[in-house]
């Protein structure tokens, strides 16, 4: 029972700490973006899960947490959740081995930029509701659909899309198949945008895009399975990046509360604020727990313990990390809602972090189905 | 004890409800309908309708151009208006400094600013709020110096909505500096096109423009721009500060923000059915709307009898910003993943992009994060609630 | 528009504060409870809702609830709910002529208990899960089946029970049907006990109750209606009698800060405590005004109206009057805890009001219901 | 990072359940699932068999009778012994004046009282609270005046614990009052059976009797019974209060209540399906075992790191004792209208009534309004509030 980063981590940690200095977030313009993707590939970050094979690190979900901490505490923006996580993940769970060869290490030097397209219009976050089509045709595959809020969407060389044949109804786990899709070929448009705190994403329109044989990730029809498993992926490293905000929106309350003045004395000199402030520490605390378990637990092969602890970390810095935040400008006042001060970004970063990969809703109801199983399971057995 | 509204009430309700269907521009409606925020020739168009039917400052005496509405008439036209989508009424000309004039103000001020008020000629910002004096605003710091028949003024204010927009600014200034703080200050009105004013824009997290900070350098002020008495201005602060009270729960912004969330809550879908079916979100939306209903009878409970006691504006200006921030909460909740995009931009009427999502995505986040400030503005929270235990706690 | 008390609302009120001065609540015994009732009965407040033609006082849903918040102020215990609200609404709602001129005469003189045996054990708050049976037999029925958690049940002397049919099933508001049934019939067996504020009720059991035709009241298999507008008056009237132990409790809370000292100082001068107090008080002041809708409303014929202004008035009274029960406590410390103090006895009181005739659960989805309706019509009227 | 439990923890655990499953003895298994109180020999039956084994101070130093258990371990203890509804071993000699006379007690005191606290023939109490002194701890005025080889006590105390079971009573007294109010506390062991001393109890919400207040009046103590130094005792105190933070989750209570809980939501219908699968409760319950995972996971983060800092016992009180309370107030929410029916007395292992609806109902109001205390003792809430912000707030 160790909550200790290893020394690898607290290596990891220290480096991104000095990388990341000085980065503007949001402010970024492009080229000190690429300059910054492209520093992170050396120092490994891109290729953190990549087996040493293809040239990575060979890490695993918690060195993710390690990593996606530091990027909310400094609020860069770079894709290393829609490439290095959630792209790399499902590369490495279904490739082969000539998929991973081919593009493996080609992300990990930074040279390919993947984006998961799972989510579509009206299925809020049910990755089993999927209308995107793929149809046979000759050696490969005929592709139609819209996907939306896909992260990285906006400049993805290479696109995971999730598709299911024509005849299937729409909802249900079975029968969805994965697609690697290169973002040139022709019948793909994207919308691309910002999303609340700045990152890249976009929505897809796949229409009619012709795809070879070898397009397809996993096994035909079975690609559901892989899909759960991504986003846990994802939303593990996307708690871990809201906890790592979450980090800094404390620190700076604290710093307010103890320099602000108001009728003669530090505003954390009043027992309201104080309490306030105690409250905000109380669930940061809890928080944490859960995002560092879920950030150990999301590579386990253990679906249900999965699960259960990614679901438990996104229902807390849901819930309980969106109250923090709003604490946090309310004890600001004023100059807690004007975007000029930094408390903005990083609740915006808190705010993403809170919507993606399923928000508290959609997360507590898988935690509870699973509670119940096991009540069930306990009362079969006790009789 | 009887709860419902009486015949006149109820006629008069119908007369609003009749010039609005006549006399509310179609292209605001529209505006309000899409989202789209206002600028300053939305607000001056409505305001100069209302103001050509006499109704821009039915609250002020009638000797003043007032209505003679009772409070609960009052609240009904405050209800109408606001469900239709128009811009609000600019407060800092009517609501505020307007009172203060005819109260306080000399004839030569009253025949020179209340008309101008009334056809919105001027448009008027608040100077009260300084960097070092939020909560604690009596400690302000920007000074007027008498200098023959001019103050000259120096400081700076923040928090200035549509100074941007503003012909007029009316401030608190220190003239006393050697006593007690509240006894210092004066109440001086000051041209914004006077050498020496500035004003420089603050977004706010929403990404919109509203407030600002206004700075004052050796800004010359005439001596007939003083309302009443120098170092009397925390009176009338105070004064106008309790007028900014009344409609303080914001009824109508809640109605208008829950009517658009059914309609969300009618439209996006969680596991295949209606979000409204969806039994945790329409839990939440009942107990939202039960608040609300809540809210809006502890309003007319207190125009109708006065309230139990004088801290019936802190109870519902408390209960009225938490239901103005949770609609707004749920509205974002009811559209999931398309939350994320950030659509700023797309509510600006100049932008032509190309929308993400449905259209009734598009304000959400924005709006979410907008709303974080009804609970600071106007007498935070906190502040509201060390009013409540002043008030009802004898310690 | 008027939210104030009527001239004869007022006299109710202060004749009731001096009948109630002294009596202990909880601890009353049985000679003194019976010298209180008869009280209640000379100043007319078992027949306020009686027709006058019947002795009574022709008062509306409105007058009990003022009533009601003088119970709940002064923490006394008597069957004036189960008896003058939901006993004679019953019979003034179905009663036939002859059966209110039977009953209701002797009910307003304190002469007659009645208790509504309505809910069963199972069912929860569903009026319409009712599986007790009624046989048609000859001239008269035969009544069997098992009622909880009978307001009044310990004492009644007449039972209005919903039954149906023995062939029909045991969900659905079709097809019930309500009985009057003398307490002493033999089949009857009843478990009395105190509830949490130590008024009485019980647990009934009908065993092949033999009753007369005219036992039958309202029309066979149409009592639903009546069982769901009773349950109504009831809960108006006991969240009336929960706003006026709330009263008690921010009362007793407020003088407590004032004068117990820690540090000191009294602890009304603690900021933290101060807000706290603020926020009893914003909650108190929104429950009242929705106990008074739910009171001018609780016997309109308009029965979505009288539904939702109950409802809603139930939903706050349960968790935001629960809420302020614990903040009390909390406030007092221990002392707060102990049932020597009287905080406790008002606490419970507001407990059984939250858990009577529907719980917050129950209401919300009963609001919700005919909100969602509301806004379905609102949609297809404006396309 | 490794947040699975190590080989060692593991045999560990399997030790224990062994242990239990052969010591642990059915009767109280039977009062614990039927929810009958505990009494006097229900504890002293249970401390009695850890005792003789040795376990029943495993916190100890070993040379006092300790086991030597990692924080791990301790907390793996604590858990097996609650899950099998095992009495909690009654803290005041164990877990709170033990601490002190071994730290700094006399020899004499050691031999006197320690054998006699492990083998759970000397039952203590706790005389810190006083009518004037709760939070403010400090203000205590029960004095002890020297006279010749003893002190002559005379005082109030209140919220004592078992005071009615107790042969000793730990007392803090007042022994110098020209001094500042912390340097005039001394920490004095009283025989309950001296002539004086008087028990009055205190019944609580819940209809039980566990508090008491205790009466001295010219109660006099041999001057052999002062622990450490005279007027030292606040120190003695401080250190006694931190030792009482230990196991200040309630992890093992809260687990317990949750698979009660668990039992109830899989029995009780709501709807005409279980009411675990009504979604508004399957969804509140979901929550409450998050965060029972949470308090879990941060118990042990505090144990196996030491924490970030020294406000983490008061983190875990106020959240333990929050969901100690929700827990209890979810399973009375579970029985709906059964929770209506007063049953405080079917707890009493006397009594023999006929208990009204299903066996699970019973305990339901009287436990939910017992909790209330548990953010009262050890520290309130706000108590707690008040050290985390002192120590992570520089003002």
């Amino acid at each position: 029972m160790d909550f200790s980063y290893s020394d690898e981590q607290r290596m990891l940690s220290e480096s991104l700490e000095k990388l990341f200095a000085g980065h503007a977030g949001r402010n970024e313009d492009r080229a000190a973006a690429d300059k910054l993707w492209q520093a992170c590939a050396e120092t490994g970050l891109i290729g953190l899960t990549v087996p040493e094979d293809h040239g990575g690190l060979s890490g695993g979900s918690a060195d993710v947490m390690v990593a996606a901490i530091e990027i909310g505490r400094h609020g860069v923006n770079t894709p290393f959740l829609s490439t290095a996580v959630a792209g790399a993940g499902a590369l490495r769970l279904a490739g082969t081995d000539a998929q991973q060869q081919s593009h493996l290490g080609r992300l990990a030097e930074g040279g390919l930029k993947v984006a998961c397209a799972f989510a579509e219009p009206g299925a809020r976050y049910d990755l089993a509701d999927v209308d995107t089509r793929a149809i046979e045709d000759g050696d490969g595959y005929v592709l139609s659909g819209d996907k939306c809020v896909v992260f990285g969407g906006d400049d993805a060389d290479l696109f995971v899309v999730s598709a299911r044949a024509p005849d299937e109804a729409r909802h249900g786990a079975e029968g969805i198949s994965l697609f690697l899709v290169d973002a040139e070929l022709a019948g793909i448009t994207r919308k691309g945008y910002q999303m609340i705190d700045g990152r890249g994403g976009a929505d897809v329109t796949f229409d009619n895009v012709r795809l070879p044989a070898d397009a397809l990730l996993g096994t035909q029809g079975q690609g559901y399975v892989t899909l759960e498993a991504v986003n846990d992926l994802a939303a593990a490293a996307i708690c871990a990046e809201g906890l790592g905000a979450l980090e800094k929106v404390v620190e700076l309350t604290k710093e307010y509360l103890e320099t602000r003045k108001q009728f003669g004395k530090a505003i954390g000199e009043f027992q309201a604020l104080q309490h306030f402030f105690a409250d905000m520490v109380v669930d940061y605390e809890h928080i944490k727990s859960l995002v560092f378990e879920a950030g150990a637990i999301a590579d386990s092969a253990d679906v249900v313990e999965r699960q259960q602890a990614v679901s438990a970390a996104k229902v807390v810095l849901a819930e309980d990390g969106r109250r923090i935040c709003q604490q946090a400008i309310q004890m600001h006042g004023g100059i807690g809602v004007t975007q000029e001060y930094q408390l903005g970004d990083f609740t915006k970063r808190v705010a993403v972090a809170d919507f993606a990969f399923g928000d508290a809703d959609h997360h507590i109801a898988r935690y509870g189905r699973h509670m119940v199983a096991a009540a069930a399971a306990r009362v079969a057995q006790n009789g | 004890m009887d709860l419902t509204y009486g015949k006149e009430d109820i006629a008069f309700r119908q007369e609003v409800r009749e010039f609005l269907a006549e006399h509310f521009p179609q292209q605001l409606a529209d505006k309000a309908r899409a989202e789209i925020r206002f600028k300053l020739d939305d607000y001056l168009l409505w305001q100069r309708i209302l103001g050509d039917k006499g109704w821009i400052a039915p609250h002020w005496p009638v000797e003043y151009g007032g209505c003679g509405w009772t409070p609960v008439q009052l609240n009904i036209f405050d209800e109408e208006v606001t469900a239709v989508g128009a811009p609000r009424v600019m407060p800092f000309g009517i609501r505020l400094v307007g009172p203060v004039i005819y109260t306080y103000g000399t004839d030569a001020q009253k025949a020179q600013y209340l008309p101008r008020i009334l056809a919105s000629e001027d448009f008027w910002c608040q100077g009260f709020s300084e960097p070092g004096a939020g909560s604690d605003l009596a400690s302000l710091r920007t000074s007027a110096v008498r200098d023959g028949d001019e103050y000259v003024v120096n400081g700076q204010k923040i928090w200035t909505s549509y100074a941007h927009y503003a012909d007029l600014i009316f401030c608190l200034v220190r003239t006393d500096t050697t006593v007690k703080k509240q006894l210092g200050i004066s109440f001086l009105l000051i041209d914004m096109k006077s050498p020496g004013v500035s004003v420089r824009p603050i977004r706010t997290l929403d990404g919109d423009h509203i407030v600002n900070e206004v700075f004052l350098e050796n800004v010359r002020v005439p001596v007939e721009n003083l309302v009443g008495e120098e170092n009397k201005g925390w009176d009338y602060a105070k004064f106008l500060l309790s007028n900014e009270r009344t409609g303080i729960a914001g009824i109508g912004m809640v109605k208008a923000d829950l009517a658009r969330l059914h309609h969300i809550a009618l439209t996006e879908r969680r596991n295949g059915q209606p979000l409204i079916d969806d039994p945790l979100f329409q839990a939440r939306l009942a107990r939202l709307e039960i608040d609300r209903r809540a809210l809006e009878l502890t309003n007319l409970r207190m125009l109708t009898t006065g309230g139990d006691s004088g801290a019936f504006p802190s109870i519902l200006k408390i209960k009225g910003s938490q239901l103005q921030q949770r609609s707004v909460e749920l509205q974002m909740e009811a559209v999931g993943p398309y939350a994320l995009p950030w659509q700023s931009d797309a509510m600006e009427p100049a932008w032509n992009g190309e929308p993400v999502g449905p259209d009734h995505v598009r304000a959400r986040t924005p709006v979410y994060f907008d709303r974080r400030k009804t609970t600071i503005y106007g007498g935070s929270t906190e502040v509201q609630k060390n009013i409540i235990s002043k008030i009802l706690l004898d310690v």
